[in-house]
């Protein structure tokens, strides 16, 4: 029974420091006056208890056991070592309680402190009067031009890979465009109408006709449809097959 | 005053100062000794806080203090956070402002990507780029160019005050030179 | 009483009634008319609201309304109550306080027992405490110290509110402890 309390006891202790401080606190006199021996009788006495009945004791524990162990020795037999060693130990055991004790009473003055949210309490619903402006923008000069560079870049870049690869109507597109308008168009129709809409001019328009009219002739070699064109630099007309005019080109 | 009052009144102003809601008149009355007449309370609590920097106003359903709306003002502290032009939106806006006026498209092509509507818009929003016309060629697509906000944006005189463009353009390294002349002369400003 | 005493106390008022935490002395400088002697506007609202249930206090280094001491009880009734900080957090705290910019290791030793990641946890969300940069020593552990919080907290309007070591070590309680010599030199904050 006694060394069930004993456990428990011990179990409620914040580390030996604590225990040892608590058994100072109860020789009644100055802490700088206790008996240390005395101290660390008890104290081997209570962790000796303890450990009766369990013997898995925490290390700091059993640390701090070895080092008192050591302290009683030199304590009662002074030959054995130094005897400042023990006088240093001594004095620093005490400091340290000492220390503990000051921060218990700090801790404890500041628990009898008036404390926010339990003696004192501030405005529950602050107001706020900062409104934030984010209209206005930031833009540098500098960043104008590191940006236009870094798009030109990147622009040019992509160029040098892919250079305007959708832009040109190919013959393959001209060959399934004239396949399909075949017919629905009048009887020689100029080239020209055979062409798809929105053509940007140049380049892109001059493709277009020239790969509408390779896809006519080839579809012309192939006896699907005719050519036709007048005079030099006309019109070229494109009609079914059925006219018996003959193909003719430049 | 009775001393009955004055107590009553400081439990008042102490709790709804503490709230961090309006204190509705039934916690008020909890609070209150038993012999205090609620109205009379907060009748002589407003009065008392009415020539104050604070006054006790009555908002949904309970009472709270709000600073008085004339001393407001003087609170008021306005935190300017400008922001930045998203990358994209920059690069559009460079773009822009070289190869005026120009189609989106046209935009588009020397990016080396598509632009956005929100991106446009941005611009649009901030005054920075304006409609200018629209071009001669299929679809008639808006021209673009960039207004004076533009200009006193960057503090800028005029557009000549950019450098130009021959000047940003002479990495010899870089694919920029190595751009199709074509493009270049269709882009010219 | 003037009229620029009575404008600068209820701009006084209202600009520490709206804030969440205590006003400095320099924002609320900013703030009053230039002709106004600011320890006159203070003094004269520290009087005006010391009967009330909100008094005027001065904390961590600024001024707050805070709820008349005898009116609390009452409060607790129908505030919403933080939780009490248990005493391995209040005696680590304390440590923290007197010893402040102090590693995790020296918190351990002062106590003889470890501190738990918990405790720490516990003063880090209140606000408590706060790191104060890494310890010049192997491993480089961080410094721990107080917050402007913590001052709020305990109402203090800076540390040198705290009592001084020897003054803790007189205990009402316990026995009276006078620390050799030696190892008040040592400990001294």
């Amino acid at each position: 029974m006694e060394t069930d309390s004993l456990v428990l006891h011990l179990e409620g202790f914040e580390g030996p420091l604590d225990l040892l401080l608590e058994l100072a606190r109860t020789q009644k006199v100055d802490l700088a006056k206790i008996s240390i021996l005395a101290l660390v009788e008890q104290f081997l006495a209570v962790i000796e208890g303890a450990r009766r009945v369990r013997l898995e004791l925490a290390a700091d524990w059993l640390v701090m056991a070895a080092w008192l162990t050591w302290l009683k020795s030199r304590l009662l037999v002074p030959q054995l070592g130094e005897p400042e060693e023990a006088e240093v130990a001594v004095e620093t055991l005490a400091a340290r309680l000492v220390e503990l004790q000051a921060m218990r009473q700090a801790a404890a003055w500041l628990g009898r402190r008036p404390q926010l949210g339990w003696d004192a309490f501030t405005r529950g619903e602050p107001e706020d009067f900062t409104e934030t402006d984010r209209s206005k923008l930031r833009v540098e000069m500098a960043g104008l031009l590191g940006a236009y560079l870094a798009a030109r870049r990147r622009g040019g870049a992509r160029q040098q890979y892919r250079p305007r690869p959708m832009v040109y109507f190919s013959v393959q597109n001209a060959l399934e465009r004239l396949g399909r308008l075949l017919g629905s168009l009048p009887d020689w129709s100029s080239l020209e109408q055979y062409l798809p809409k929105g053509l940007e001019d140049g380049v892109p328009r001059r493709a277009a006709i020239a790969a509408t009219l390779i896809a006519g002739l080839e579809m012309a070699k192939d006896g699907r449809l005719n050519l036709r064109q007048e005079e030099r630099f006309g019109p070229i007309l494109l009609g079914p097959r059925s006219m018996e005019c003959e193909t003719r080109d430049e | 005053m009775s001393e009955t009052l004055t107590e009553a009144m400081r439990l008042a102003e102490a709790v709804i100062f503490a709230a961090a809601q309006p204190v509705t008149p039934r916690v008020l009355a909890s609070l209150m000794p038993p012999d205090a007449d609620a109205d009379e309370v907060m009748a002589a609590l407003v009065a008392l806080y009415a020539p104050r920097g604070v006054n006790l106003v009555q908002v949904a359903g309970g009472w709270q203090f709000r600073t008085a709306p004339d001393v407001a003002p003087a609170l008021r502290k306005v935190v300017e956070l400008p922001r930045r032009l998203p990358r994209v939106a920059m690069e559009s806006l460079a773009i822009i402002a070289y190869h005026q006026p120009v189609t989106r498209g046209e935009i588009e092509e020397i990016r080396g990507a598509a632009l956005s509507q929100n991106t446009l818009d941005l611009l649009l929003e901030n005054g920075l780029v304006t409609p200018k016309g629209r071009k001669e060629s299929p679809g008639r697509p808006t021209l673009w160019g960039t207004t004076p906000a533009f200009l006193a944006q960057f503090g800028l005189k005029d557009l000549r005050d950019m450098p130009r463009r021959e000047e940003l353009l002479i990495d010899p390294a870089g694919p920029v030179i190595s751009a199709p002349a074509a493009a270049e002369d269709e882009a010219a400003p």
